[in-house]
Formats: C-alpha cells, structure tokens, sequence
C-alpha cells in the first residue's frame, strides 16, 4: 500500500480533526454545556482513520458509545456532530440522540449504539443485504475489546463467518472497559486469535499507527469486497482519557497513561509525513489551523442553534 | 421443542379446535377459499416475497424444515436458500441482522421459533430496532416482521419454556407495533399490512390457531394495524380479547345469545397501538366489560385495556370489568395442573354472567 | 455511559432534590443517622456480607470503581475482589452465574449498570431463573438480588438507550420479586430483605434518588416485601405511586393540603407480588384514585393498579381513576423534548384536581 | 487410564439404561402416553457416560432440552425419570417439568434447560460457588453443537476462563440443530479450535467411544479439581432419531443415518468387552435384562402413579 500524499494529508486532518473535537467536546461537557457523558476518542484516532480511510463513501460503519471519532474518520460534518450533542435540531439526529447516539446516514454511519456489542448484528445485517443485491459495499462494525466478551460478538462473527458476508469487524483495544483492563476480562493476550473460532483471518496491528491501521484495514476491505468473506481486525492502542470525560480512574495510575502517551498517534504520524518528505512543517501546520477553526465554527453553529420544538417531541417514534 | 404442522395439530387434543363458521369475515359472493391460520401467513409471504424483491425470510430451521410449526415450509423450494435463509442458533444476531438489512431497505421476515425465547432478543428488539428511527432523529426506518409462535393450551403440554404468552413485554416498547390475529383471514391480511410497514411490526401467531381454517379472499388485500375489530356486535356486554381468545369470547357470546344476552365482541387485533376509541365506544354501549387475555394475570394486556375502559366509559359503567386471564404462575407440564393454566370458554362464561348479574 | 455517584448529583440539574422531611420514616427518639439512598444501599450490602459469608457481589465495575453509580464503592476494599467481583461485559451470563451460585446454595447480589441493558438478559432472568423452582418440582431455589438502576429525569440526558423503567417486564413474570425502594430507609430494609429472600429479586434502584437523603434507624431491620406502604393518610383522595414518583405524590399532597385536600400516598414498594388489599381499601376509603408511574403509558405498571382498584372499590369511585405516567416515546436526549418525558409534580397536582372536580 | 471391571460394567449398564429409556419413551410418545415432545439421545450413549463416570456424585452438570441420557449418566433414577416425563407427581419434578425440564438435585443433576445455551451460566456459576468455598467440585454443561452458536456458549467459557473455574464445558456434536447440519451453522471443521478463543485447552474425541470419551474426561475433571481451569471437551457422535420422536427428518437422507448407525457405541463397547476379556456374553446379557426389567418397572411405575393434585397447581411459583 502506497497511498498518496492527498490521502496522506487526509488522514492527518482527519486524526486532528478527532483530537480537536474531542478536546472541545470534552472541555463543553466540564463546563456544563453539553449533558449526558462525552466518551472520548484521544488516543485512538489512527484506528478509526486507519479503517475508515480504507472504505468507500457507500461502505458502512456501525460504532459504540464512543463514536465520535468513528463518525469523523468516516467523513461526518462537525457542525452537524457539535449541534448533536448540545442538543440542538441542526444536529444529525436533530437533538434526539446526543453524543452516544450519533448516526449520520449521509455518510455511511449507521448509528451508535449505546448498549456494548449491539452494533454488531447491524453491521452484519447490512452486509447480508449488500450480499443479496450483489453490491460490492463492505460493512464495519467497531467494538471496544471489552466488547468482544459479548454474546453479540460472537453471534455475529459466526454469522457473517458461515456466511461469507463482507463484514470487517475492528476490534479497539484501548485496553479498558470502564475500569477493568483486558487482563481481568479475557485470558489470551492477542485477541485477533479470536478469529480462528469462526475460521476467518483474524489480524492484529499498531493502533496508534495510522499507515499500519490503514494497511491491514485495505487489504480486509478489498478481501470482503472480493467476496471472501470477514476479516477481524485488532488495533491496539490506548484510551488516554477517562471512560468519560471526568471520569476518577481510580483504576490506573498516571504513569501508565503516560507511559501511552508516548505512542501518541498524531504526533508520530506527523513525524513520519515530515520525515518522508511527504509533507512541509507549513503544509501541516495550515491543517491545524483550518482544523482549529472548524471546530471553533462547529461550536458557534451548534451554540447558535435551537433546540428542537417542545411540539416535534413525538416525532419519529414511528415512522 | 420444535413442533411441526402435523403435530401442532396431532397435539392439540384436550381443547375444542372451533368451527369456522364462529367467525365470517367473508361477504357472501366474494371470490375465496378455506385453509389453516397457517396456510393463510404462507399465502401472505409467498404473495409479499412475490411482489416485492426486498422481502425475505431468515430464521432457524425456516428452510426445508419449514421453521419450527412448518410455517414457511415450500417456500424454500420457491425462493432458495438466499431469501428463505436458515441461521445459526442465535436469536439476537438474528434479529439485529434483520434490522441491518432493514436500515438498508431490506424487508425481513424473521421467525422465533418460540416467543419464550425472545428474552436472548430483547436488547435488539426494544432496545435498538424498536428505537433506532426516534434515536437517529428520522434518519432511518426499520421495516421488519418478527414472527413468534406463543401460547399454549390444548394438552400441549409444552412447559414453562415453551408455553408463554408475551406481548405485554413488546408492547410496552413505544417504536414497536403488536400483532396478534385470531382468523385465517386477519392472518393473512395483517401479515401483509404488516410486511408493507415501515416499523417493526411483531406478529404473535397462536400456536393452537395454526390449525384453524376459516375463509380468505382470493384478492389481495391488507387490514389496518392499529384498529380493533368488531367480531361481533351486540348490546348487553363487550368482551374484549385477542388472538385465541377471540374464539373462546366468541363462542361463550354464541351461547349467551340462547340466555338472551347480547354479547359484543372486540377483537384487539393489534395491542399497540391500542385502539381505544373502538373499545370506549363498545363500553359506553353496553356499559358492561369482560377483558379476556391468555397472558398470565399480573401486568398482562388487560390492564391497558381496562384503562382504556376507564377513561372513556367510567360513567356509562354498570359493572365494574371483569377480567379472564392465564394463572399468575409459570406453565406446568402435567395435564392435571396445566388444565385450568389458560382460560376457556366456560371462564370467559362466567365472567360475562357475573357482569350481567353486578 | 456509566456515571458515578459525583455525577448523578452534578448532573441532577433541573429535577428538585426534594427535603427529606416530606417522608419521615423513623419514629422519634430511635437512634438513626442521615444518610443518601445511595449509602444506604452500601450499607445493606455492607451488613449482610459481613452476616453471612455467601452473599457476594458481582457485576460490570463493581470493585474499585464502585459500580455504574459508585454504590458498591468501598466494598472491594473491604471484602476483597473474589466477594466483590468485576465480570466482563456478559449481562445474560452473569445473571446465570448469579443463579448457578444460588443453586448451590450462596446468595449473589448482582448490578447490571442501567436496566436498559437487561434487555440482554432476560432470558436467564425470566425464563430460567423465575421459573427454575417451579420446573424443577421445588428442588431447588433461587436467591438472587439483581440490582439495576432505572429512570431519568431531572435534565441528565441520557437518552433513549440510559433512562427507561422497565419494572413491568419483571413484574409480568411469576416468580421473581419486583421492588422499587423510593427512600433511604425504605432502600436499606428492602435490600436486606430482598438478600434474606429465597427467591430471585428485582431491585430497581432510581437514579435520580441516589443523592437523596434521609434517616436511617442504626439498628437492622428488614421491611416486608409485598407489602405497599402508606406513606401518607389522607382521606380526599389516593395517590398510587413508586420509586421516584412517590416524591412527586408526597410534595403534591404537602401542596394540596393548603388547598384542603387530603391526600393519601401509597407506596407500591414492591409492584410483584402486589398488595391489592391495601390499594383497594384505601380507593374505598377516598373514593378517587390518582396513579403515577414513570414508565411509559402503554402496558406500564399504572394499568394492572388500576385493575385492582376496579375490583375492589368499583362501587366506592366517584371519580374515573387517572393516571400520570411518562410520555407514550423512547427518551430523546435534547431538553427541550426530554422535558415532558417524565411525571413532575405538577403533573400530579392536575390529575389530583381533576379526580376532585369530577 | 485403566478403568476396572466394575467400572466398565457400569458404563455399559448405563448405556444400556439410557437406551431403553430412550426407546421406551420413544415409543409411548408415538402411543400418545407422553405429551409435549422427546428428544431422544440415542446414539450418544457413550458421550454422556464417558463425561458423568468422570465425575463424582457431588460434581454438577446442566443439561439441555435433550437430557434424559445426561440424567441418567449421571445416576438418576429411571422410574423417577419416566413418572416425569409422564406428568406424574412421583416424577422428580413433581410432574412440573417433564421430559425437556427433568433436574435431578440429589445425584447431580441442576437440571434440564430447554432454551439452547440457557445452562451454560448455570454451571459456570454453580463452578464459582465452589471456587469461592474452596471445593473441589466440577460442573458441566453439556451443548449441543449448534449450542455453541449461541451467545451464551461464549461469554460462559470467556468468564470460567478468566476466572479459571473447574468446569467441563461438554460440546456433543451430532452434526444436526434441529435441520441444520452443522456445515451451515459454523465454518470451522473442528469445534474444538473455538477453546483458543479463550486460552483454555480443547480436545475432540470420538463421541462413539465410551473409553475416549472417559479418558478425555476424566484428564478435564481432575484438571478443573486441582484449579487448572476449564476445558472445552467436543464429542463427535451423531443423532440417530429424528430432532424429537416423529419429526419427519426433510432435510436428511436414510444412507447418513444408516452409516453412522454403524458406529452404535453400544455394540461397539459390547465387543470390546468381549475381545478384550473385560466380560463374557453372560454377564453383558446379563445386565441387558436387568436394565430391560428396570425400565417395564419404571413405566409401570410411572402409569400407576397420580398426577399432581390440582389445588397444589400453584406450589413452587415462589420458595
Ligand atoms: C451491554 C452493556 N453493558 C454495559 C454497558 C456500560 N458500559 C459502557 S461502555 C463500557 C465499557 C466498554 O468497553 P470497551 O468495549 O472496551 O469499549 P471502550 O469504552 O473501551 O471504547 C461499559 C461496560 C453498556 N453500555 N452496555
Ligand atoms: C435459544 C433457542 N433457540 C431455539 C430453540 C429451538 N431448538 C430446540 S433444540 C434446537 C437445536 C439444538 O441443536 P444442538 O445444540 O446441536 O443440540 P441437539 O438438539 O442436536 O442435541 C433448537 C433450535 C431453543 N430451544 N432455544
Ligand atoms: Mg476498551
Ligand atoms: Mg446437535
């Protein structure tokens, strides 16, 4: 894999885009301005970059409790995400969902869902009808590793195992599900051996390697688009932050979490571009900036936003 | 346990299999046939996956074997093993899967093979497919039937595991709709009304009606979910009920016709939504309401229903309502404490002389 | 999302923190300490562990981190990881382990972290361990306590997937014991007793109530479940309440007393198995009955009260009973909409003057 | 592993036990004495007296909707049995369960669940209670193949291997769930690769042979007694009868069937006694007509027994 410098450029703006959103959703919610729990993403944005990057507009993506960041790296709008989770009808789901529900059909994600392992059979299902009508799209369901201790996780994976349906299943292993690391969880330490229960290939990368992720990811992708069936694919990284933003952890010490943060995918993916040659200090630092002031006016749109109409309230409860 | 057709009705011997003509919904002249409950929910699939190239059925033992009462059985000789698709055994998945095609314009048909064992589905039911439109702000709709068989009765003699009747549970779920149709005839036509919604719509067949016949226009038609249907008029006292237990309110009102009393009979086709202008209407006429459900007494559907009553008749009342229900106690297996588990006819008998009597 | 005991306070924005005083529960002169529901939660776990070596806890987060809202904190440091015990995330499983040990005879007490997630696992919760004595011919028992937090309200936005009450489809099952503790010192008798039963009990804990506070008596004891308690004797008219909305009744009935009427509020502590008996003698004493129930409308708990209401004081009503329950939808997550989801006192306030207008 | 002579008669006598039981029952549901349904166990006799002659009477096992050979395996009384499954009030359910539900607490026995997975839980947690009192007790539960599809299946080994339980889990490979042969229900040949999938070890054995199955068995018990763990023990046999007693079998043919009746462990075991001098013909006659008469005795004992008594209907709803 080879990809080009627009493409390289692209998965830079899209992990910034994560971090600063991350960053200034996690700061609304300290101070008030968005209700609910904010899950964030920093740490793991080369995962879902990596993954995404590799699919088409029409692939589809199904995601968790912490999905911003999947939604971004799938080319979701800012404003729209921003208006979301204040609550705001200019929101993707016009304020109904907030920041653990975020689906944005537009571009290809078919919603959060909040309860662990349930965004599975969705991915599954999608990829059952791509496989009925013959269309050579490619379904993604994104679990945590705790995820993978789930009835849903394993149902699904047989399924779309003995079917032979174009699913690629991403396991993120930021290492823990709320405060219980993997170790107090699961007995094996590679998780991509899970696979061979289902007899599919099972792949374990560098999470906070974005060319990495995106490697394995293209090569499960085109694998599920030739029709040959599910690939599970492991990225592990870390979650920097708390399970929510504000959460103790009494569960980790700070040495471990820095100790992580070394392996900071941003940085190091920024080093790598400046390194190869593939991008000038200039080049990078305008995709802050523009980054930067995305946020700030995705911010401004969903401040300025209203919430939805107290009349709209029974809306969409059927359709 | 995983009936078949022939033993559905092999099984069925202690309670009464009712004669047809208990219900006409026919008009005379109308072009139609008589066959099973059964034949009536293949008719309308084999008619729907015709029609309609996103349709298909997916659940387990649906192929050949023909699903757990032979339900879907020669329709996958018709449609192939793609469109009437045998699954591992994994009830959520199934369920979840049929919601993913669904979110992409699929139109699944999903079988249970038990209602019981849609407590290993509740999450993706009530929890995701039942909510994803609200939660996506209209993004999205999820068109999906899901069939379970539920219920018991006749010296079936199908346990605790095997026997329950559960629609309150689904019903209670704001997103979803529920189905349960007593007759060949609003089989058929709610089946397809509800393969064409685009909400998911779970339709509760009653295993001891899969063997009822009755008769089923030649045309294509649908009915409404969401209305009650009058099964009988009358003047004296409602009874309202559904699935099974519309034969049983019928047959008690054929024989309370011979006491001079006048029996109307609601048919709560679907539970939700509820219809409850249909049976407020029903309770200001009479003034007098016998609730018949299969479910186990406590938080069963009679409780909506006798709010519905409250609500829009409490003044024309002249008996407080009555209610026939299951025991309040799981389903046992021998015949000699299972009998009495469900209500018969002679309950439902009861109740009405007892309203009439207030 | 999985929030902690800071949380659910910080976020307990909009809804009142009401004032203790409106329920006082200890007699004066018993020597009782103030403590949140929360701690008194803790401290029945806390007293019944350290009385009997085979309750333990078990569930998602429990040790250290103290559980989805902080209320088993403390106990992992003091009985250690084998007795306070963090599981994967395997809802239907650990309620199956949880009756596995009961089986054999220990006494699990186990969180799952919203009740939304009990979707998962219903199966094991009511198919196999209510009905698990009764399949098995009284061989065995199940004595499980399965905690989960319920509810929403007061502007914490968890939406629809974090803030339903589900009580009813624990309640519908025969065999499993349903309660709903609207106080601390309700809270601290009603777990201890549900930990002491031999049966499998549901205890749905309100988020919003964590917080709240009140006396507590320092000697052990345990309330009766199954046994509604009235919270406050009135002679006007009945509120029929539990958990959360029990605060709702009492803070309407303190308001409307001004007004002169006199309000009695029942407390439906435990919904399964229901006390009718004192439902039905208070609706004769008053005459007019208000119910409130968070959950949803349809097929909520409202209806099955209401038939006890029907059945035991029809000729005593002077007024259709009206209930006040959460809006007929999944919980959307803006303020705007969430606002009107859930009863507020107000909404009590109305439905009382409009049973005393009538 | 060099079982005594006792032993071994002991593993043909209940062989043996179980199928007459199973032809017995067979046959009076086919004379409509027995209601509801049966799912017989004939021809994976050895499967369940390999694994239950492993265990002591206090170990535990959890069965399924096709448990009167785990029952009986395991020690339970045949008359006892039969009285169940015919409704009767001597039945060890008091006629409560009958045959899908049948639990025998006094030898062993938590009981039949009849919803596929369903005791999976039970047994891991049964395996809990006695890790934590420091017993050296086992459970076991037995799956069928197409069990281990389910999520159950998976978070129940994930959790016994976490928490290294003394547990057994038995997967019987018959080759069928209901009609569905398990090619189209699981994509691996070997079940017993999914055990990797957990860190714990997996063995296949031939479900045919009682010796096999008791040395594999036997190895997994006494692993699970000194703390070791789980294993997962998949026994390869084949389901001789229908699903359950008159299922019309659409979707196989007879020269399947006929060719793994071939294998019919009992006579298979009949003549390795023999050759191996373990018994003579006498002595196997011998207990074959012991075990026919203990069979007519049951059934006469199960027709001459009462059913429950109506007015005890609701006894046992709540302890
Ligand atoms: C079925 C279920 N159980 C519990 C929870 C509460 N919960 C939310 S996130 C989480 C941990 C998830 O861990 P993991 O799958 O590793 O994802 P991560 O949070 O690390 O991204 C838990 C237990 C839930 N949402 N759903
Ligand atoms: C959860 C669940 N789904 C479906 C059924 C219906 N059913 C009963 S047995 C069975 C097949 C089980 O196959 P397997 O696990 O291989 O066991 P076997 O019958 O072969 O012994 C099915 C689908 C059930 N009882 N429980
Ligand atoms: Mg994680
Ligand atoms: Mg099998």
């Amino acid at each position: 894999m080879n990809p080009d410098k627009s493409t390289l450029l692209e998965m830079y703006r899209r992990m910034v885009r994560i971090r600063e959103f991350e960053l200034a959703s996690m700061d609304l919610f300290k101070r008030g301005q968005v209700k609910g729990a904010v899950h964030p993403y920093i740490g793991q944005e080369a995962s879902g970059v990596g993954v995404c990057m590799a699919l088409r507009r029409d692939d589809l993506i199904a995601g968790t409790h912490r999905s911003h960041g999947h939604n971004i790296a799938k080319g979701a709008d800012t404003a729209r995400m921003m208006a979301e989770i204040l609550g705001k009808v200019t929101g993707y789901c016009k304020g109904r969902g907030g920041s653990m529900h975020i689906a944005a059909f537009d571009t290809g994600s078919l919603g959060a869902l909040a309860v662990v392992g349930s965004g599975i059979p969705l991915a599954v299902g999608a990829a059952l009808a791509f496989q009925m009508r013959g269309e050579d799209r490619v379904a993604v369901p994104f679990t945590g590793e705790a995820g993978s201790n789930t009835g849903n996780w394993h149902e699904g994976l047989n399924m779309a195992a003995v079917w032979n349906l174009p699913v690629v299943f991403v396991l993120e292993n930021n290492h823990y599900g709320v405060s219980t690391n993997i170790k107090d969880a699961v007995k094996v330490d590679d998780l991509s051996v899970r696979a061979q229960a289902y007899g599919i290939p099972g792949e374990r990368v560098d999470g906070f390697d974005v060319l990495d992720v995106y490697d394995a990811a293209t090569r499960a992708v085109e694998r599920a688009r030739r029709g040959e069936g599910p690939t599970l694919l492991v990225t592990e990284a870390y979650r920097f932050e708390g399970h929510y933003a504000g959460e103790p952890e009494v569960y980790r010490n700070r040495q471990e979490v820095d100790q992580y943060r070394q392996f900071d995918p941003i940085p190091r993916f920024r080093e790598y571009l400046l390194k190869e040659n593939k991008a000038t200090d200039a080049e990078l630092d305008a995709i802050d900036t523009e980054i930067k002031q995305e946020i700030a006016r995705a911010i401004e749109f969903a401040r300025s936003s209203p919430e939805p109409e107290p009349a709209t309230a029974m809306d969409y409860v059927y359709a | 346990m995983a009936a078949t057709e022939r033993d559905a009705v092999s099984l069925g011997g202690a309670a009464p299999v009712m004669s047809p003509d208990l219900i006409m919904q026919v008009a005379p002249g109308t072009p139609a046939r008589e066959m099973s409950y059964q034949e009536a929910i293949r008719e309308a699939l084999r008619e729907e996956m015709t029609r309609d190239a996103s349709v298909f059925v997916m659940g387990e033992d649906v192929g050949k074997h023909g699903g757990a009462f032979g339900v879907t059985r020669t329709l996958f000789d018709q449609f192939g093993g793609a469109r009437v698709r045998n699954t591992p055994i994994s009830e959520n998945t199934i369920v979840g899967a049929a919601t993913g095609a669904a979110l992409v314009g699929m139109r699944p048909v999903i079988e249970i093979m038990f209602v019981d064992f849609s407590g290993l589905a509740m999450d993706q039911i009530c929890t995701q497919a039942a909510k994803l439109r609200f939660m996506t702000g209209g993004q999205c709709q999820v068109p999906w039937v899901l069939r379970m068989p539920q219920g018991g009765g006749a010296g079936k003699s199908t346990a605790a595991q095997h026997s329950q009747s559960l629609e309150t549970w689904f019903a209670h779920i704001p997103g979803l709709k529920v189905v349960l149709p007593s007759t060949p005839y609003d089989a058929k036509g709610l089946l397809k009304a509800a393969i064409r919604d685009n909400n998911p719509v779970i339709f509760l067949e009653h295993k001891f009606l899969y063997s009822f016949r009755g008769l089923v226009p030649d045309q294509d038609y649908v009915l409404p979910i969401g209305k009650c249907d009058v099964k009988r008029v009358g003047t004296d006292v409602t009874i309202v009920a559904s699935g099974y237990m519309v034969w049983h309110a019928m047959l008690a009102a054929q024989m309370l016709e011979r006491e001079g009393v006048s029996v109307e009979v609601i048919d709560v086709r679907a539970i939700s939504p509820l219809d409850r202008e249909t049976i407020g209407a029903s309770a200001r006429k009479t003034g007098r309401v016998v609730l018949v459900a299969e479910a186990v007494r406590d938080y069963g559907p009679t409780g909506e229903w006798a709010m519905a009553v409250t609500e829009q008749a409490f003044d024309y009342l002249r008996a407080p309502v009555v209610r026939v229900t299951g025991r309040n106690s799981p389903v046992p297996f021998a015949n000699s404490i299972e009998d009495g588990v469900w209500p018969r006819t002679d309950d439902v008998l009861q109740a009405v002389r007892q309203v009439m009597a207030y």
